[in-house]
């Protein structure tokens, strides 16, 4: 049933092309890098033959990072799981004043610099060596970054399928709190869940702000390596890195994607 | 499987005032007799939703009410270990569980066996005659289909007493008075205890053994569905359960002397006087035939009736009822007879 | 329902504890050092006082108001673009202009150094055309670009769900009193997206004052104020002034969003 | 990994080369750093209390301050002896390992029909436009040694950084790119044509990377300076940090060092054929040691300066 | 303010066929006099919003298909320069604007100062008596005042026709039927030509001059309400606008005859007839009194009056009425009269 206002043809002209300027805008550089990380010479262009052995390079050179990134990536959305879900429940069950001020303070780090984040974990627990030297200290910057994206999605969608309504028709049966949070909240929040871990596993695998001051030459995650490449090494090295990258993550954001079209309720 | 006639309750000085301050009900007193369907009917706001959860264990009362089940004191128990069965306006039906694994909810944290209580959902399907959607996901039901497993759910795990808050109100017209008979039969066969949240006249006239009218946080009136109708307590129970007309006048020998014309009625002279009279009361005639005479406002086609508004001198509205074939016209007069056995003089 | 009310506190313990050791005491901490410098509490001004952070600030300020600008005007062209029309490749094209989602800063700066750096395709492309070498990666505009590259898809994201939420019959109500269609634009669509043009912009803008890995990338004397920060922390290690000027920033940002929130309503964070 | 070393990039004076060569000799695992300078000291300072690193390779000045900071401990390696008093600091808290020229890094490929520049001078012609990067002064090593070295071809000297300065806010004209870190694969991919950079990368890319690179040492003069190792007062290995300092210095690591186009701290001989690749030696006439403590104490200064006065 | 009679509508071989293929209408005429209220009814997907907004020129016909505003033909006008009144479901009242810049938006686009169309708007506020609303939110307007707001906004601009698609749908009962009486008033006494959208049978009677009967895409009647209601078309409209009872038999010498008894009838012996009519063309009786007998299945107490199901032999089910002091138990056996002006065979 919607339509709007009917094409126009100037306007439509007009939108259609800064669409597509905004599309090459972000793709075009993308592209480039794919192209440059199998290119034998950036310099010299495509010309100067394909290879595959900039990939091969990173991946002798890096696979630690990659390895580390993904680990702490599900070590994230495992705490962040934990932490986050039973969490949300409590604060979106009673909206109170107490409820919003946890909510203000957990989604705090969102707002504060990635930078500053670092320095004050760095400042408050550098002095804890084996903690400082783990990845668990990345871990832990992780997690106070991503886990306002699960809770809000997590919030989002308990708030959309009115769970407690669904509760008291548990509790109208017989069933106890414990098992009203598996058997209904759980299962009915499922939706805010995944796309909340998705996103979550997205965040911690391209995190660098926190990430850049939280690592230790043992605990190289995959952005920082970049960061490496991208200031030390070959062009075609650090494109190549990036194509790895890619690799990851996109299937991530497309899983998003597709995702968040699936439970917003479709877009017609 | 039929329950056994559920609990009586007591509702005793029950008042509840919400943390920001929203006296929802004043302390009031109920009694539900065992087995009897008691409808609680209101304008929007006026607590039925509130007394309702009080009753469930959905909401605490504030001190010194109580609520009592056959007698035993269950204010301190909370609403899982009540045994009631709810069902609620939006159904509450839970989308991650099959129609029969919804039914079969409460026997499973009941402890009941796989096998067991889906056999004992499977027969509480079939008497609502739905055994053909046991596999089903929520979503692929209809509108009054998810209404019957709503019910099925409630009266699966054989409550003690049965709670619907506004059952019907998420369904279209036409569906609503079906449902509403089907309901009725079912509770009537039950003989299950049942507490009924409307705010619809037609459905608590229809549906219930006894009727409470409430306003405002409190009880303006309990009684049958007639009655409440025929008797209300008051003009605003007079004119929740249906459309009341009201005439102004003195009674002196026996006629209703009022602007309109003359309505001969039994009684004392009274020098201020009010007639009360529902539409279906009055049946419009030509107007010599009459002793009253009104003119016609408004006339509105229903199919099997007109309804028809008439005015008289200084203001007065009167809403009365027609044949569909009856020709009126806006601005004719009309006369009005009323039938003697239904009026009433306050 | 009691029993739930201790289950949802035992639920929020753990959060609670979390936030507390991990972020809460590592702020005070950061408070501490900033006050504990050698100039005291005085560093806590520093900003305002320092000419140079002055400037910086202000170029930080007015770069983040340009790219939130900037990214919202193509943002709400290329959202109501896509939630009107349906056409062959629409999906393929929402899916590839909000793939840079989660692109990492630095990833982003290495596009840009593709994009406009020396050997980038603008300065192939303006070679070619003799128009002499185009190169902006590493100055403001560079940065500038980058942001709005990291910006831009989240942007995009809200305001297309926000269009998309909108009430065509709102529109064609307008139209029916007469309406033209830039009237429409300015008193219906606009007006109908402008809390998510609130809720997207603060994050946009919040995004381009705090960002670092972008900088960091193309690392050329950029004055912003992350890029502060980062200089004072690995130079002579002034942890006081890096401590006072991050909660600075951090103060900033969480005013721009607070401020946000309260005018677009609640999810203001939630686009980040 | 067995000791953790605070800045060893791979690509930075084939420290990616010796790091495998230290695991395979000495067994001992030491992971690659990106780190510069001011980010290894830094990271030293915050970690004071308990240190992560257990050795460091730093410009000399930061040496210097570490020391001054007291996050190093003294050690002496074997070959200790053999330094030049001035490069090393008598109780062993930094000791110089090699040292380097800093000179231009040029790719001429990327240059164009621009001419190679010979001069400090030639860098401000509007010709180089766009050409010229060079590292943040503030920030890196490198950077600062760039800035000495032009202050004191320029007249300058660590007293007075007027000239240096003055000779900063006129290459801005030019938007010289100003990395933070090494930047030796910007040179090779073209991305800067032209680097204040070190001898040693200009060479190693002229003949490990087979490219079109020449190193210039400027008409004005220039400078040596030394690159130092500490080791981490509180190592959390100090044994395995040891014996990595010990292999630096050994004539194995030397060799290494100068197979690197890199200048040994000792006086060990040059093979003939990379003695060879260097330029002549009156060019390198013109690069001269200065007094590396006062280098440090003026670097704060001049820090100051140049933010305030380039922009 | 009073609005000119509007215009009167032709709507000439108009189909209309989605881009997803989905034949919402399949070409059909159709002509609104000027000045009248033509109701649009039919069951949800039956193709009246469509026709509506062809009407309005939010959509365009297939090809063929033309639209004539007095005698003009519009089809290519844009919604804008039609010139009509809209009011929708969701009432589509802008949230930015105050109640009066809502009813001014109009004027506002046709260039009248500021002055001038708040004062127009003022009026129109207070002839439909909502004038104390003007300063509020669009957000602090219940249900009902929302609704006379979208109406006041519409007729602001003095349209030449009124479209209103489901106005009443989003209220509640007792609302929808309040409202339905104002603005049966107001079409009427403004004498615009209003075509209105419901799928709500007792709304279409009470408000439309004529009725159009929808379905599938397609016109199945069109005729003024006692047409439709009396003399339905075919089944689908019978059932569609009211009740219907049906009666399977043979005519035999001027007699009815069916399972439940006999009924009096004029016409032609007929081996195979069915006896239409509706619940109140039928009287219930003690069984003596009556041809047709048939067993009480379920009362429904309704205040005016009872609905009783009844039941015969072979599942055959009755709906009749009653009044409300009848006395009707569930299983007894009761006699239906039938009113001959007021049943059909087919
Ligand atoms: N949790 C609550 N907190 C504060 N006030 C409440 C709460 N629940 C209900 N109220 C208020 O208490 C009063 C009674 O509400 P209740 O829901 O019982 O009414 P109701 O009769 O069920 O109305 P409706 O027909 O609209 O459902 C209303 O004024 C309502 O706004
Ligand atoms: N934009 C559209 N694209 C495709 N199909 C449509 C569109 N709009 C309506 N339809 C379809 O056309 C048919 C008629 O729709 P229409 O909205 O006119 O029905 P309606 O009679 O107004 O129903 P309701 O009472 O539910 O509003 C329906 O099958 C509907 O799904
Ligand atoms: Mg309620
Ligand atoms: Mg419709």
């Amino acid at each position: 049933m919607r339509s709007g206002l009917p094409p126009h043809r100037l306007t439509f002209a007009f939108q259609l092309l800064v669409t597509l300027l905004a599309c090459a805008f972000l793709m075009v550089p993308a592209g480039a890098s794919i192209l440059a990380g199998f290119t034998v010479s950036y310099f010299r262009g495509p010309s100067s033959g394909l290879t595959l052995n900039w990939i091969g390079e990173v991946l002798n050179l890096y696979s630690g990072t990659i390895a580390l990134s993904i680990a702490i990536a599900l070590g994230t959305l495992g705490v962040t799981l934990l932490l986050g879900v039973p969490a949300a429940w409590a604060l979106a069950r009673r909206p109170s004043r107490l409820s919003r001020l946890v909510e203000e303070v957990v989604t705090l780090p969102v707002a504060i610099p990635g930078l500053a984040l670092a320095l004050a974990l760095i400042l408050a627990y550098g002095g804890f060596r084996d903690f400082r030297m783990s990845p668990l200290f990345i871990l832990t910057g992780h997690v106070l970054y991503t886990l306002p994206f699960m809770l809000r999605a997590v919030m989002a969608v308990l708030a959309a399928v009115d769970v407690r309504t669904l509760e008291e028709g548990a509790a109208s049966l017989g069933a106890s709190p414990l098992q009203r949070f598996f058997h209904v909240v759980v299962p009915n929040a499922r939706g805010g869940i995944l796309a909340g871990a998705l996103m979550v596993v997205t965040l911690s695998i391209g995190e660098f702000n926190l990430t850049w001051m939280l690592h230790t030459p043992l605990t190289k995650t995959l952005p920082v390596g970049l960061a490496d490449s991208y200031a030390s090494m070959r062009l075609e090295i650090a494109s190549a890195y990036t194509l790895v990258f890619f690799v990851m993550i996109v299937p991530l954001l497309v899983a998003l994607q597709v995702f968040g079209r699936a439970t917003s309720g479709g877009t017609k | 499987m039929t329950a056994a006639s559920g609990a009586a309750i007591t509702v005793s000085g029950c008042g509840k005032t919400f943390a920001d301050g929203t006296r929802a009900l004043t302390p009031l007193d109920l009694k539900v007799r065992a087995g009897e369907t008691l409808v609680l009917l209101g304008p929007s706001g006026c607590g039925k939703t509130t007394l309702l959860r009080l009753i469930a264990g959905l909401e605490t009362p504030d001190a010194g009410g109580r609520i009592l089940f056959d007698g035993v004191d269950v204010t301190a128990l909370p609403i899982e270990k009540r045994n009631v069965g709810m069902v609620f306006q939006s159904y509450a039906l839970f989308p991650n569980m099959s129609v029969v694994d919804n039914v079969a909810y409460g026997l499973r944290v009941r402890g009941v066996g796989p096998a067991e209580r889906r056999a004992q959902a499977a027969g509480v399907l079939e008497m609502m005659r739905i055994g053909q959607l046991s596999e089903r996901r929520i979503d692929q039901l209809s509108g009054g289909q998810r209404q019957r497993v709503a019910l099925a759910r409630a009266l699966a795990v054989r409550p003690r007493a049965i709670l619907l808050d506004e059952p019907l109100t998420a369904l279209d017209a036409a569906l609503r008075e079906h449902l509403r008979g089907e309901i009725d039969a079912l509770l009537r066969r039950l003989a299950i205890t049942a507490v009924y949240v409307t705010h619809d006249q037609a459905e608590a006239l229809a549906l219930g053994d006894r009727i409470v009218v409430m306003r405002n946080g409190a009880i303006a009136q309990v009684g049958t569905p007639r009655e409440v109708y025929f008797q209300p307590a008051d003009d605003f129970v007079a004119d929740f359960v249906g459309i009341t007309n009201r005439l102004d006048g003195a009674v002196k020998g026996g006629r209703f002397a009022t602007e309109a014309g003359i309505v001969p009625v039994a009684g004392p002279d009274r020098p201020v006087a009010r007639l009360l009279f529902r539409p279906e009361a009055a049946r419009l005639c030509p107007p010599p035939e009459a002793g009253l005479v009104f003119e016609v406002r408004q006339v509105e086609f229903q199919g099997a009736r007109q309804r028809v508004i008439l005015a008289g001198t200084g203001g007065v509205r009167i809403v009365a009822e027609a044949p569909a074939d009856m020709l009126l016209a806006p601005g004719a007069a009309v006369g009005l007879i009323l039938d003697p056995a239904r009026i009433a003089l306050v | 329902m009691h029993s739930a009310d201790r289950l949802a506190r035992l639920f929020l313990l753990p959060l609670f504890l979390f936030v507390a050791a991990f972020f809460v005491l590592p702020l005070v901490r950061l408070v501490g050092v900033a006050g504990a410098g050698p100039n005291g509490l005085a560093e806590y001004v520093a900003i305002l006082t320092n000419p140079r952070h002055l400037a910086t600030l202000v170029a930080t300020l007015l770069l983040s108001a340009a790219v939130t600008a900037a990214t919202l005007a193509a943002g709400t062209v290329v959202a109501l673009f896509l939630a009107r029309n349906r056409f062959p490749g629409r999906a393929l094209l929402v899916s590839l202009l909000t793939l840079p989602l989660a692109f990492p800063g630095v990833v982003v700066g290495f596009m840009v150094i593709l994009l406009a750096g020396r050997q980038g395709l603008l300065s192939s492309l303006s070679m070619s055309l003799g128009l002499g070498r185009w190169v902006f990666a590493y100055s403001m505009a560079g940065l500038f670009a980058g942001y709005v590259y990291f910006s831009l898809p989240r942007v995009l994201v809200t305001l297309m769900a926000a269009a998309e939420k909108l009430d065509p019959a709102l529109e064609e109500a307008a139209r029916s009193l007469g309406a033209g269609r830039l009237e429409v634009l300015r008193d219906v669509t606009l007006p109908g997206i402008a809390p998510a043009l609130m809720a997207s912009g603060a994050i946009a803008f919040a995004t381009a004052m705090g960002a670092f890995g972008t900088a960091f990338t193309l690392a050329t004397r950029i004055d912003v104020l992350a890029m502060t920060i980062y200089t004072e922390f690995t130079l002579n290690a002034n942890f006081a002034t890096a401590a006072a000027l991050s909660l600075a920033l951090g103060a900033i940002t969480w005013a721009v969003l607070a401020l946000a929130r309260n005018f677009a309503g609640s999810g203001v964070a939630a686009a980040g | 990994a067995d000791a953790i070393c605070y800045n060893c990039p791979p690509e930075w004076a084939d420290w990616g080369g010796m790091l495998k060569a230290i695991k395979a000799d000495l067994g001992i695992d030491v992971p690659q750093d990106n780190k510069n300078s001011g980010q290894s000291l830094t990271q030293i300072i915050a970690e004071k209390a308990s240190p992560v690193a257990d050795v460091a390779y730093l410009g000399v000045t930061f040496g210097i301050k570490a020391k001054d900071a007291g996050v190093t401990q003294p050690y002496e390696p074997k070959g200790f002896a053999d330094i030049p008093a001035g490069l090393k600091d008598p109780d062993g808290n930094w000791f110089t390992i090699h040292s380097g020229t800093l000179g231009l890094f040029v790719n001429k490929d990327a240059l164009g029909k621009t001419p190679v520049p010979a001069c400090w001078a030639d860098l401000l012609k509007s010709e180089y436009k766009g050409l010229v990067g060079y590292l943040d002064p503030t920030s890196a090593f490198v950077g600062y040694v760039g800035a000495v070295a032009v202050n004191g071809a320029l007249g300058g000297t660590l007293d007075d950084f007027r000239p240096g300065i003055e000779y900063f806010r006129k290459l801005q004209a030019n938007q010289p790119i100003v990395p933070k870190q090494t930047s030796y694969a910007r040179v090779v991919s073209g991305e800067i044509p032209i680097l204040f950079d070190y001898d040693f990368n200009a060479y190693r890319a002229r003949y490990s990377d087979m490219g079109n690179f020449v190193f210039v040492i400027p008409c004005e003069g220039t400078v040596v300076v030394p690159y130092v190792m500490s080791m981490v007062k509180g190592a959390p290995h100090p044994e395995a940090a040891k014996k990595v300092l010990d292999y630096v210095l050994s004539d194995k690591g030397q060799g290494m060092w100068a197979k690197a186009y890199l200048r040994p701290a000792r006086n060990i001989e040059l093979p003939k054929d990379v003695a060879s690749r260097f330029l002549p030696a009156s060019d390198y006439a013109r690069a001269k040691p200065v007094d590396y403590a006062k280098m440090e104490a003026a670097q704060k200064a001049f820090s100051e300066a140049y933010l305030n006065a380039v922009k």
